[in-house]
């Protein structure tokens, strides 16, 4: 009861101010309607116990991405309205074949609910008063099984950059 | 106990949104803001079935692409900025040089 | 949710309530606002500003913030690993604790080592 | 309606110590943050070695109250040419995060929001990542010169400095082996050691990135008010401004605590472990005692029958008080309880955060102010990667320690050591490098664009 109203609180939050994101013309109230969906989705992932995952979302999305986002659309002065695509066409398109989508997987994912045998619910939680400690069980499965995606990383960390700075330097003195 | 399903069809919601706002806007800096999007509403499910199987994996790739998604926002960004100093535009429909 | 965390989403909406219902109430009790509209030009010095001010500023800027969202990720990925480390020297498995944040972070102290031969923690010298 | 209301009963029953700490919070926190503000008032009026107003009560103790009135009755001004969506959200978002990481934080082992969370101070820390965003949209919505420079100088500067805060809580985290902040204090007790003896440049690291992520002098670029007028929040006044204010003294109070849980061992007493300092657990009854007499002694030396009297008055308060307090000690039932683990155990966590934000505060007196360029080559050049450093040589003790059975305080030493030689290198390597014009930092809009921007 409490666990679906939480949910559905987060999720509105996240859709509606997700729409607001794509139909805004001013890209920085884009990055703030942006900015409350990614907090109702960390949300979300408070919702099922993914805490680790809560708080870098916070920390690397909203904190780290998003600050990036709007250096950007000051440094570069992004924030006067644009002209929307001239064409009415290609937004007409882009619902309809949207709309396709959404409702092939939507028809998949309503109908495997009804698969006998699969109720697809998510397993009540151990009513226990202390839950496992979620930091230390990722960083298991972090430092286990997927030791070598982390230190790929690493690599793609390294990559990216080596890569914004070459991108972003001005090429006079280089 | 909430079914999965709720979990799924948020995320495609989410996902279509981020679809629709890449295919539509002209600003590229809304595009990417919408893949963005996507790469969220991805990370929803991987968490959600994380969470119904039991199995922490879900997690530990979700955080991968936070960090993939970091990296692509920060080249990306460099991108756009490295674009607007040659060309002056931010409309994903003047980036024609490789146009034909 | 985790029943740990409903007291703490209760009081970040009881702190999200605090300004937000302060700024509506005071809006009605407030006295009325008086003044031209010179009062709401924008405050530099007393000087009429001339250019608007959303013109482009540096990318210096560009380059810390894309520095902080690397590096960012980077403490991200330290902080699991610290809380297991105590756990794995209690196991006596200092080698395994140890050496795979020694690749992590070696192979990006190659990228740190490139960037300050490259200048690029020397806001100065990005122009 | 019946089990709704009844769950609800339940949860009330099950939280409420936790609820009614949210409740303290939100309701002390800005007064408290208006009182750190007078005393740093009158701090300052002492080091200038000038008096300080006296006015308003006895001190000038009550000038703050009208003042806070002022501010929330002044006009709400919006400049024409401002955004009015995100000038309103700025502020809002800057107060949220500030009070809201607040809630991770323990002020003694009863008195904490989030008590059962694993996240514990990686909660804190998180929230606060926020932070620039507040700064940042609020500089952006005013459209305005000042504000824009202000707010990108201002975001560079926390974002910098909040790496750097990271790998140095990465090092205390390291040593505790938990993120939860209860479990982080009893674990400072079983090894017998604050932390801040066993990660001291960690601790170092940590206490400069604090100072810088709170814009205090010696860095206080984003203010700067003989450069910047009011940095990113010259536009806003009134109760607007108000919020930007609560929000940068919660965050002082938010960094001061995390800094002295983590380092510096929480609400244990100094030397926790120590048979003869027993008597210091008694500290709370004896301060206040104290401070009564005192107050007793000073009451007969009033200028007038008012003040002596309300020193009578403050001397019974605090007689009380710590009559209560020493009665208390030896019960255990729940009213007891909560006065003895509550205030009584809260009693060295309220001394060292306020000790930690007089630190801030001494130094903003002392030192002057940093250019920015010094600034950010202090954060990259050297304590990054020092604070990496860290890190890794926290981690070498402790496998020393464990694995080869070395002393403690040997290996703590040897590491400490080379965390400090690697230090002086970087110093060095810095040095040598350092002959960029400092011109090209003064003016913050040196771009090739400007040629034809402006």
């Amino acid at each position: 009861m409490l666990d679906s109203v939480i949910f559905y609180f987060f999720a509105g939050i996240a859709v509606i101010s997700a729409v607001l994101m794509i139909t805004r013309r001013n890209a920085v109230h884009s990055a703030v309607f942006l900015i409350t969906t990614l907090l109702a989705t960390a949300g979300i992932f408070l919702q099922l116990r993914a805490e680790f995952l809560f708080i870098s979302q916070i920390i690397l999305y909203v904190g780290g991405i998003m600050v990036l986002f709007i250096f950007v659309i000051m440094l570069v002065r992004l924030d006067v309205p644009l002209p929307q695509i001239h064409s009415r066409t290609q937004k007409w398109i882009a619902l309809l074949v949207a709309l396709a989508v959404g409702f092939e997987a939507g028809v998949v994912i309503w109908f495997a609910r009804k698969v006998p045998g699969q109720g697809l619910l998510i397993p009540n939680a151990a009513p226990a008063d202390k839950l496992p400690p979620n930091t230390e069980e990722l960083a298991k499965g972090l430092f286990g099984t997927y030791l070598l995606p982390f230190e790929i990383a690493s690599v793609l960390l390294l990559v990216a950059m080596v890569g914004a700075v070459v991108m972003a330097k001005k090429r006079t003195d280089a | 106990m909430m079914p999965i399903g709720h979990y799924l069809f948020l995320s495609l919601a989410l996902f279509l949104i981020g679809a629709i706002g890449v295919i539509t806007r002209r600003n590229v800096l809304i595009v990417l803001m919408s893949i963005e999007l996507i790469l969220n509403a991805v990370n929803i499910n991987l968490v959600a079935f994380s969470r119904y199987f039991g199995d922490v994996a879900g997690q530990v790739f979700a955080l991968f692409i936070i960090a993939a998604a970091a990296a692509e926002a920060a080249v990306g960004l460099g991108i756009i900025i490295a674009f607007l100093r040659n060309r002056e535009t931010v409309l994903a429909d003047e980036m024609d040089l490789l146009k034909w | 949710m985790p029943p740990a965390y409903i007291p703490l989403l209760l009081f970040s909406l009881l702190v999200l309530a605090f300004p937000v219902v302060t700024l509506i109430v005071l809006k009605y009790i407030r006295p009325g606002s008086r003044g031209g509209p010179t009062k709401f030009q924008p405050y530099e010095y007393g000087i009429l500003p001339e250019t608007s001010a959303s013109r482009p500023y540096s990318t210096r800027f560009y380059i810390i913030a894309m520095l902080f969202v690397i590096f960012n990720v980077e403490t991200v990925f330290l902080f699991p690993w610290a809380v297991l480390f105590r756990s794995w020297l209690a196991a006596h498995l200092a080698g395994f604790a140890l050496i795979p944040m020694f690749v992590f972070l070696g192979i990006l102290l190659v990228g740190y080592v490139w960037l300050y031969k490259k200048g690029a923690f020397d806001l100065a010298s990005l122009r | 309606m019946s089990p709704m209301l009844h769950s609800i009963l339940a949860f009330v029953q099950a939280w409420w110590v936790e609820l009614l700490c949210a409740l303290l919070i939100v309701l002390v926190v800005p007064l408290i943050a208006v009182y750190i503000a007078l005393v740093e008032r009158k701090f300052m009026a002492d080091v200038q070695a000038r008096p300080d107003s006296t006015r308003v009560g006895p001190h000038s103790l009550l000038q703050q109250i009208p003042d806070a009135l002022k501010l929330l009755f002044k006009e709400d001004l919006i400049p024409a040419n401002a955004d009015q969506f995100i000038f309103w959200f700025a502020p809002v978002l800057s107060m949220t995060a500030a009070l809201t990481s607040m809630g991770a934080v323990a002020f003694g082992p009863w008195f904490q929001v989030a008590r059962d969370i694993n996240l514990g101070l990686l909660f804190a820390v998180g929230v606060s990542a926020l932070r620039p965003l507040g700064i940042i949209l609020g500089g952006w919505a005013s459209n305005n010169h000042y504000p824009i420079i202000g707010a990108l100088r201002s975001t560079a500067q926390l974002i910098s400095y909040e790496t750097t805060a990271g790998f140095a809580l990465v090092s205390g985290f390291l040593l505790a082996g938990t993120l939860n902040v209860r479990a982080i204090v009893e674990i400072q007790r079983t090894d017998q050691a604050w932390f801040v003896f066993l990660a001291p440049v960690g601790f170092f690291i940590y206490l400069i990135a604090s100072i810088v992520e709170t814009n205090r002098e010696p860095f206080d670029l984003p203010e700067t008010k003989s450069e910047l007028v009011a940095g990113s929040i010259a536009e806003y006044g009134g109760f607007r401004w108000l919020l930007y204010f609560l929000a940068e003294y919660a965050n002082r109070i938010v960094v001061a605590s995390v800094g002295t849980t983590l380092f510096l061992g929480g609400w244990l007493r100094p030397f926790p472990n120590v048979r003869w300092l027993i008597w210091l657990d008694a500290a709370p009854t004896l301060l206040l005692a104290a401070v009564g007499a005192y107050c007793v002694f000073r009451a007969g030396k009033q200028p007038a029958r008012e003040q002596s009297l309300f020193m009578w008055a403050v001397a019974l308060a605090c007689f009380v008080v710590a009559a209560i307090f020493a009665l208390a000690a030896p019960f255990g039932h729940l009213p007891f309880e909560l006065m003895h683990n509550g205030l009584y155990g809260a009693f060295w966590l309220l001394l060292k955060v306020p000790a930690y934000i007089y630190i801030f505060t001494w130094l903003r007196f002392t030192l002057p102010r940093f250019r920015f360029d010094q600034l950010m080559r202090l954060g990259w050049h050297i304590l990054i990667p020092l604070a990496l450093i860290n890190v890794v040589d926290v981690g070498i003790a402790l496998a020393l320690s464990s694995e080869f059975g070395w002393n403690r305080w040997l290996s703590t030493l040897i590491t400490t050591a080379a965390t400090l030689a690697a230090g002086m290198l970087f110093l060095r390597w810095n040095d040598n490098n350092s002959a960029v014009a400092p011109t090209a930092m003064l003016a913050d809009s040196s771009d090739a664009r400007d040629s034809h921007a402006g």
